[in-house]
């Protein structure tokens, strides 16, 4: 086949089609994007700040202080990201769990208390690990210090939770990334 | 050691009430009807006519073809019918009725004194004229069988097996004509010098292979082969494998594998044929089964109705609910007893319960024993879903041609399914099938 | 006004008679995936039911100009470019389903139904049948995700809609939310709906 | 702005760059094709649903081509997609006279039994014991192995013996080969009378077996002006090439066994 | 990257997410071409192969245009642009050139265009961020992953031909009961910790 | 009275087994456990029992009734998976568990296929597996040996670790015996805590012929070489091997469960290959999944393959050559022998 007769007409047709359709829908694309960007963004701190309201209801200003904070020796490794606020901090607290990444944000007071903790997302199996994000469970993480431990019978003391039943792997996760928002908590007072 | 291959059953075997009973022979009745068909192969064509005398052991059909036998008179007197009649196998068939006159005239042929000197050709003409076919069952016409195994054979294996449950008439044979079967090997022998003959017995048999045994003892190239007790240990391949370790090819016959089996009455036969010229006009019977009164062994002539053997066993005890002429696994179910015993009629039983467990509804449940128990081990269970969708490509894939209807999976089968029937049906597609 | 009422039959066929889920069994992966809440399947439902309307409508108007040898490749784009749109405008106003919809909502550009209707239907029809075929496609497929989501939703979590259903007494069988739930729960679903059809046909 | 400029920029040339390459590619690596084939593949869905049980429309296309499968066998199209699929692949209108599949025998439950059969319910096993169970060796069996034959579901079995539904049967004939006794005979549509009796047995025999069978007693030849029927081996068989229709042959019967098919 | 993260990214693909059992992606093949052990095969290998080639194709256009001039919002359109135009040049191509594995997998591609899989695959790379190697391996081991499940499948669809189930189950609805039996049984390997 | 013979194609006689008898072996090759189990989990655990048997013969007489098919409640199968069902299930397990888990196992897994010889899974398996993914909670409540259970009330979680539960979550070994173990005396599922006595029961459906020894065999051995070669949790080679054979369902499972007939290949050559798999399946569940058991797992997986592997381990056909030669090669070795000895 001659190189002449490769490009006839029916080959342009084809090119310039496709290049048109591409281009117009991008160029819609373009548009949209243009339209809906900002709001996508603002939408994605206002989440962020409402979990971190959540977790520590009495403080207003939220200051990001992550990059200094991580430089400090001995920060617990799970912890990602850390604002201050008035009466303590925020951390956001990524662990692994049983089906991938937990992802979590706890506030700890100045004093060395949980304020709260939310699990922002995970993707723990349904009706076992998923059910970390039950109260029942994350709700006994609020007002704990120290060193946490995770049980499965008996009565709890000051510094135990119950895991939840046939998923251990789930609770020790969701415990360890108390316990590092702890320990940096402990930390940064210093 | 006994001999033994893989795969086989073990059923209840039967056997006490005959086999320790001598033969005893059953007078002919009025009336023979004689089949122009006992044999594999083409029937014979009559060749006497309505109104004929005929004597005992002249010959009454022939055919040219090469896969035949001839068929003798059983009772000497008159032609009184040919006609087409019912045959055991279920179909009409040509037969020659005579009227028994009761004088049993004789027709013999030449007894062969001088057969040591004669070439092996001759003697299977012989044996042919003598219309021999095989004894164990099949009746393939016996003269085929050595002359295509002439020169190709070291092996010469006389079959004593017995296997099926119920019939003692090979073991009472084996006890009471000992010197005829020996006979018979030993002719056997001159046909083919190079091989030597196993006589294979079933463990079960004691007393056969010590009277076997004791008859052989001077004899260098003969040897008894005691077999391991199972169903089908009989069977042609089985038999071959356990005694030498070989195995007959997918669609071969036993020459490939250098055997030659025959069984135990058809080598009397063989001396009864050459040495004392006498065709094959009677043949030993098992009669027996749970409805039958008195189980014995009989001697009837080719041609009597089966229920002057019934009769002959005191009748029924209880009302059968089943006849079956040979034995329990490999037998044809009759619907008649005014069929005539045949030269392949090893056993006549009748069943008065629900012996082979027929149920409403066959069900399998994959439980495997089928496979292990099939001696061709094939996978009776795939074969038969296979079938049962009318796939027979698949079956044939299967090899479901390598099947020998033992019934081995069938009888094992707890989920009473019709196996071996199934592949009887499918044999018969896939053949149907390769034809196209 | 004959004709009218024929066009408008088109939205039923897509729901009923032709069901593109439960009939013609395409668009399995997100009918499974994302029917464990009734909220999440009606979200999808909609999101899917827009991009057919929308890529049916402008298919049917390209459908002259657009040559065959490229004719998938030009429909995967215009599919595409209305996918993109949902998921931004999702995106920015509907972020709590968009993140339980995840990796789906660019998959809607695979969902066979799109695809087979684009071809089968708005390259040979006008605008306004394409349109509303669409929107009938649309809805049947939205009509079967919320049949299995309210199954699996009220007895995997007993719930509907989110709302608790049940007391504390309730144990919810919570496969129904996980993917064996999601391939069980279809299965007899579409049992039901054969029953139902060869039924009728008996009857007929 | 710039933003957007640059989309379209990035994924237009995207676009022009495949369609080059695809166009490119179809010119040099274009293959001699079934034109049929590009023809069918273009009237499919296109959906590639794989719902048909191809892998995908081309796949399908070409099996219809080499006649593995008939146009129907795609779920999606509807009929409309048949009739153009048959229309390209030239399916001859088929010109030949209807003929459907008959089933000679009426006995069925009325046929005295020479034992009571168990074992595999198939035809075909059960004439291979002992001969079948029935008295008449000619007589339809009533297992059905015609019916598993039949795609069409064109036959039933009614007081015992097999039925042929003319409006289903299509003529394939491929009953007429699954049955063992060769009982099914394939005759012209339009013919009313048929002889639904297979046995060759001599009268008396059939008289006392069968409350039907046909007992070669002549009555129907001699009536028949047009010397369509002929009686060989003790049987009555209508000639279609000759049988006008004209129904005297019925009323002579004495066994009733000459009827219109379509009723027996 | 080690060995492990190869072996981990291996070992989630196939077992721990398996694309079918557990991820719901590529449902329409599955079941559709799934009545023979041969075809599910065949299709199986077709898929490995595209979704690797779509996944190396998927990278570089992400990585050097879409990154590059931050339009990664454009991913969908882009993707499924590469991946349609993907799998007809590699349809023509192995029909022009190696016409022995077109026969093999050619008449599986084209049903391949449409499949979750493969748009999944690359998408999941990005989200997943994986580099190069890693989005190669992955694209590939979710393939094997997804023929494991499909040969798996019709290996036992093959045996349900001989079951009996109502005439309503026919078809589908049966073929999808045993895959939630399959999955469940997959639902085994979650949580599967091997390095 | 219908005078007419019967007629068949042969053969004729019939062994004496039928499906009822062998389920009926099945049964009481099953006792031994559940008296040890009632022994050391109380009276809950028959109780337990019976309403799985119960619920499943019903749900199959029910089905079949509705569908329209012949009973097939008298072939005793239905009783087994009840059986085998609450073996696999806790003590502490509310009264409605069995009960759904019997509908799932017939009606879904074994009459939706056709019932016996039809179905695909192990309807027992398919349903602990189902039940355990529903209320994980109830299916992981483990009760310690001799806690008095009330027989009717509900019970609230008691919990103790089961000695796979311990290794896996790397706890205290020293809780372990392996002599607990072998007579039940451990926390675990009703029917699976007792390897002695369920291989007691083993041995009779070996004895039996119901069962050949091949599948459990292969299935135990394989998880014992393997766990052999790489013991785990700080213990010796062989206290480990014990701990991996004698723990979890794995006895229940070779014994009982892998044979079920339906759904395990039928071939010889299948039939180790299948016991193998199943084995090194369970162990790298054990080994590296997050579930302390892989039992049920690994056997549900390989019943996917059953036809398969029956189909890629046919035996080989009569008469040809491969066979012939490893035949003859191992009958001129005893022959060998044979003379030597002589
Ligand atoms: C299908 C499946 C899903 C599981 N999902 C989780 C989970 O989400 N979270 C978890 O911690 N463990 C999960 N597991 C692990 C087991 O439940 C494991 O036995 C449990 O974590 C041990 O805890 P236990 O000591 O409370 O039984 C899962 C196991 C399986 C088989
Ligand atoms: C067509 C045909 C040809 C046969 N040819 C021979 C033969 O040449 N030599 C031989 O020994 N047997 C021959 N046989 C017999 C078979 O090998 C076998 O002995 C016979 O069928 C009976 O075997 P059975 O009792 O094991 O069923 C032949 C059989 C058939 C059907
Ligand atoms: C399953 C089966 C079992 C058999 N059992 C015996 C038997 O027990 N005794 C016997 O002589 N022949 C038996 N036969 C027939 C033999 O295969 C073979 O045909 C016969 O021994 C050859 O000798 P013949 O031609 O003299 O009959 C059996 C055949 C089959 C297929
Ligand atoms: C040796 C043996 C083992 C069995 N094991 C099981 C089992 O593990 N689970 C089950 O549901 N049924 C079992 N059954 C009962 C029955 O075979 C089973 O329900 C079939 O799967 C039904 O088709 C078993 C039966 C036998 C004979
Ligand atoms: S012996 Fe019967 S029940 Fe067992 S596998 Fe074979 S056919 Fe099925
Ligand atoms: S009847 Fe056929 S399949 Fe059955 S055991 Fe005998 S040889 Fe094997
Ligand atoms: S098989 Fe063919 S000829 Fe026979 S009834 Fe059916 S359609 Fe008619
Ligand atoms: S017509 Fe033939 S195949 Fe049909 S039921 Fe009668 S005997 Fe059987
Ligand atoms: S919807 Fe996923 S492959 Fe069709």
């Amino acid at each position: 086949m001659s190189k002449a007769k490769l490009i006839d007409k029916e080959f342009i047709r084809l090119a310039v089609t496709l290049f048109l359709i591409t281009a117009i829908v991008a160029l819609l694309l373009g548009a949209v994007n243009a339209l809906t960007k900002d709001k996508i963004a603002a939408l994605k701190t206002e989440t962020q700040h409402e979990a971190m309201q959540s977790v520590m209801p009495s403080a207003h200003e939220f200051t990001d202080i992550t990059e200094d904070a991580l430089a400090i020796e001995g920060m617990g490794e799970s912890v990602k990201t850390v604002y201050e606020t008035e009466h303590g901090f925020v951390f956001g607290v990524t662990v692994k769990g049983f089906g991938g990444d937990i992802e979590m944000v706890v506030g700890v007071d100045d004093s060395g208390y949980t304020t709260g903790a939310v699990i922002t997302s995970m993707s723990e199996t349904a009706g076992m690990g998923a059910n970390a994000s039950e109260e029942s469970f994350i709700g006994q993480f609020t007002w704990k210090s120290g060193e946490l431990e995770v049980i499965k019978s008996g009565n709890p003391s000051d510094n135990q939770v119950f895991a939840i039943a046939g998923a251990t792997i789930t609770s020790n996760a969701v415990t360890k990334g108390i316990n590092d928002a702890l320990r940096s908590a402990q930390l940064l007072t210093r | 050691m006994s001999y033994s291959f893989r795969g086989g059953i073990h059923p209840e075997p039967h056997k006490r009430e005959t086999s320790c009973a001598a033969i005893e022979t059953l007078p002919p009745p009025d009336e023979v009807v004689i089949p122009m068909s006992m044999h594999i192969g083409v029937p014979c064509e009559p060749i006497v006519k309505v109104g004929d005398y005929v004597r005992l052991g002249q010959k009454i059909g022939d055919s040219s073809a090469f896969v035949s036998a001839p068929i003798h008179a059983s009772v000497s007197g008159a032609v009184k019918r040919i006609a087409m009649t019912l045959h055991p196998s279920g179909s009409q068939s040509m037969a020659v009725f005579i009227e028994n006159d009761g004088k049993d005239e004789l027709y013999d042929l030449e007894p062969q004194d001088d057969w040591e000197s004669m070439s092996a050709d001759a003697l299977t003409g012989f044996v042919r004229e003598a219309g021999i076919v095989g004894h164990g069952g099949a009746a393939f016409p016996t003269q085929v069988k050595i002359r295509s195994a002439i020169g190709k054979v070291d092996t010469l294996i006389i079959n004593g097996a017995e296997c099926e449950p119920y019939i003692s008439s090979d073991h009472r044979c084996m006890l009471e004509n000992t010197k005829e079967i020996v006979g018979g090997a030993k002719i056997l022998l001159k046909m083919f010098p190079e091989a030597s003959c196993l006589i294979a017995i079933e463990s079960n048999k004691p007393d056969a292979i010590e009277a076997i045994s004791k008859a052989i003892e001077k004899d260098s190239r003969m040897q008894v082969a005691t077999l391991k007790t199972k169903y089908p240990q009989g069977s042609e391949k089985q038999l071959i494998k356990s005694v030498t370790g070989r195995e007959v090819p997918p669609g071969a016959l036993p020459v490939n594998a250098g055997c030659l089996v025959l069984n135990v009455e058809t080598t009397a036969a063989i001396y009864r044929a050459i040495v004392q010229g006498r065709p094959v006009v009677r043949r030993v019977v098992t009669v027996a089964g749970s409805a039958v009164a008195q189980p014995k062994n009989l001697k009837v002539r080719v041609g009597t109705p089966l229920k002057y053997l019934i009769e002959a066993a005191g009748g029924f005890i209880e009302e059968p609910q089943k006849i079956i002429m040979g034995g329990p696994m490999m037998g044809l179910s009759q619907f008649s007893l005014d069929v005539p015993v045949i030269k392949g009629t090893n056993a006549l039983l009748a069943f008065a319960a629900n012996e082979d467990r027929r149920v409403e509804e066959p069900k399998c449940i994959r439980c495997g024993r089928c496979v292990q128990v099939c001696p061709m081990r094939l996978l009776p269970t795939y074969m038969y879903l296979y079938a049962s969708k009318d796939n027979y490509e698949e079956c044939d894939r299967l090899h479901v041609n390598d099947c020998m209807e033992c019934g081995a999976c069938t009888f094992e089968c707890p989920g009473s399914l019709h196996l071996t029937q199934m592949f009887r049906v499918a044999k018969g597609k896939v053949m149907e099938r390769r034809k196209k | 006004m004959e004709k009218k009422k024929n066009d408008l039959n088109l939205i039923f066929f897509g729901i009923i008679d032709n069901n593109p889920t439960l009939v013609q069994l395409l668009g399995m992966c997100s009918t499974m995936a994302v029917s464990t809440s009734l909220e999440n399947g009606i979200g999808m439902g909609l999101a899917t039911t827009a991009v057919l309307a929308g890529s049916n409508v402008v298919i049917s108007l390209l459908r002259k100009l657009i040559p065959q040898r490229i004719r998938i490749a030009a429909y995967v784009v215009i599919i595409a470019g209305f996918v993109t749109i949902i998921d931004l405008l999702m995106q920015g106003y509907l972020p709590q389903l968009t993140k339980e919809l995840g990796i789906f909502i660019p998959l809607i550009v695979v969902n066979c139904i799109i695809l087979a209707r684009a071809e089968a239907f708005a390259s040979k029809n006008n605008v306004w049948r394409s349109f509303l075929d669409g929107i009938g496609m649309g809805l049947g497929f939205t009509l079967a995700l919320s049949a299995m989501a309210v199954v699996r939703e009220v007895l995997g979590s007993g719930a509907l809609y989110g709302y608790e259903l049940f007391g504390d007494s309730f144990e919810p069988v919570a496969i129904l939310r996980l993917p064996p739930g999601g391939f069980i729960t279809l299965g007899l679903l579409i049992a039901g709906v054969q029953k139902l059809k060869s039924r009728g046909k008996e009857d007929a | 702005m710039n933003n957007i400029l640059a989309a379209t920029i990035a994924l237009g040339s995207i676009g022009l760059v495949l369609g080059i390459l695809l166009a490119v590619a179809s010119k040099v690596l274009a293959i001699e094709t079934d034109e049929r084939l590009e023809k069918i593949s273009e009237i499919l869905p296109g959906a590639n649903c794989g719902a048909c049980g191809f892998a995908g429309c081309n796949a399908f296309a070409s099996a219809v081509i080499n006649g593995d499968v008939s146009p129907s066998g795609c779920p999606v199209g509807g009929e409309q997609l048949i009739n153009q699929i048959s229309e390209i692949l030239g399916v001859a209108v088929d010109t030949r006279k209807k003929v459907v599949a008959h089933v000679n025998c009426s006995g069925g439950d009325a046929i005295l039994r020479r034992f009571q059969y168990v074992g595999v319910e198939s035809c075909y096993a059960a004439a291979r014991v002992g001969g079948g169970p029935t008295e008449c060796t000619f007589a339809c069996l009533g297992f059905g192995d015609c019916i598993k034959a039949c795609g069409f579901g064109a036959i039933r079995i009614e007081r015992g013996h097999a039925v042929v539904d003319r409006e289903k049967c299509t003529g394939c004939g491929l009953c007429a080969g699954a049955c063992p006794r060769k009982i099914i005979e394939i005759i012209p549509e339009e013919s009313v009378y048929s002889v639904s009796c297979s046995s060759r047995d001599r009268g008396n025999i059939t008289r006392t077996v069968c409350d039907y069978g046909c007992i070669g007693c002549l009555l129907c030849v001699k009536k028949c002006a047009h010397e369509a029927i002929i009686v060989k081996d003790n049987l009555a068989r209508i000639d279609y090439s000759l049988c006008v229709g004209c129904g005297d042959c019925v009323s002579v019967c004495p066994r009733g066994i000459i009827r219109v098919a379509k009723e027996v | 990257m080690t060995f492990t993260d190869i072996l981990r990214l291996s070992l989630t693909a196939v077992l721990i997410e398996n694309f079918i059992f557990i991820k719901f992606l590529g449902i329409c093949p599955f079941l559709g071409v799934s009545k023979k052990v041969n075809t599910a095969a065949g299709m199986g290998m077709a898929v490995v192969f595209v979704m690797g080639v779509a996944s190396a194709c998927c990278y570089a256009v992400n990585e050097f245009i879409l990154v590059r001039f931050g339009l990664e919002y454009m991913r969908t359109l882009a993707f499924i642009l590469v991946i349609a135009a993907l799998v007809q040049l590699v349809e023509m191509f192995l029909q022009k050139s190696v016409p022995a594995l077109y026969q093999a997998l050619g008449i599986y591609l084209p049903l391949i265009t449409t499949n979750c899989a493969v748009l999944g695959v690359a998408i999941l790379n990005v989200e997943n961020n994986l580099n190069f190697i890693g989005s190669v391996i992955y694209g590939v081991m979710a393939g094997v992953g997804f023929m494991l499940a499909i040969t798996m499948f019709a290996s036992v669809r093959e045996r349900l031909e001989f079951s009996d189930y109502p005439k309503c189950f026919d078809g589908f609805p049966i073929a999808l009961i045993t895959a939630a039996l399959l999955s469940m049984a997959f639902m085994g390997f979650q949580g599967l910790h091997v390095w | 009275m219908d005078k007419r013979f019967i007629m068949t194609s042969s053969p004729h006689v019939r062994s004496e087994d039928s499906t009822r008898s062998i389920m009926l072996d099945v049964l009481i090759a099953m006792l031994p456990a559940l008296v040890l189990s009632v022994y050391t989990f109380g009276a809950r655990a028959f109780m337990l029992t019976i309403v799985a048997v119960c619920s499943c013969v019903l749900f199959e007489y029910l089905y079949c009734r509705l569908i329209k098919r012949p009973q097939p409640v008298g072939d005793l199968s239905a009783a087994v998976t009840g059986v085998l069902l609450a073996y696999n299930l806790p003590v502490a397990v509310p009264i409605w568990i069995p009960v759904i888990g019997s509908f799932f196992a017939i009606v879904i897994v074994k009459q939706l296929y056709g019932g016996i010889g039809k179905n695909v899974f192990n309807p027992a398996l398919a349903a602990r597996v189902f039940l355990f993914l529903s209320w994980p909670v109830h299916m992981s409540n483990f009760t310690a040996p001799h806690s008095a259970m009330p027989l009717l009330s509900r019970v609230d979680a008691v919990v103790t670790a089961t000695p796979m539960g311990i290794v896996k979550a790397g706890g205290a070994i020293s809780g372990i015996n392996l002599m607990d173990m072998l007579l039940g005396n451990t926390g675990g599922c009703i029917g699976e805590t007792s390897a002695l006595a369920l291989i007691a029961g083993g041995v009779y459906l070996v004895a039996r012929r119901v069962i050949s020894p091949r599948i459990p065999l292969t299935y135990l051995a394989s998880v014992a070489i393997v766990s052999v070669l790489s013991p785990g949790a700080g213990l010796d080679n062989l206290t480990w091997m014990g701990l991996q054979l004698l723990g979890g369902g794995l006895m229940l499972g070779a014994i009982f469960m892998a044979t079920d007939y339906t759904t395990s290949p039928v071939t010889i050559g299948g039939q180790y290959v299948y016991g193998i798999g199943c084995g090194l399946l369970t162990i790298f569940i054990r080994y590296f999944g997050a579930y302390s058991e892989g039992v049920s797992f690994s056997i549900l997986i390989m019943n996917a393959l059953v036809w398969a592997i029956d189909m890629a381990f046919k035996p080989p056909r009569y008469g040809t050559k491969r066979f012939e030669k490893i035949e003859n090669y191992f009958k001129a070795k005893s022959k060998k022998k044979d003379g030597e000895s002589s």
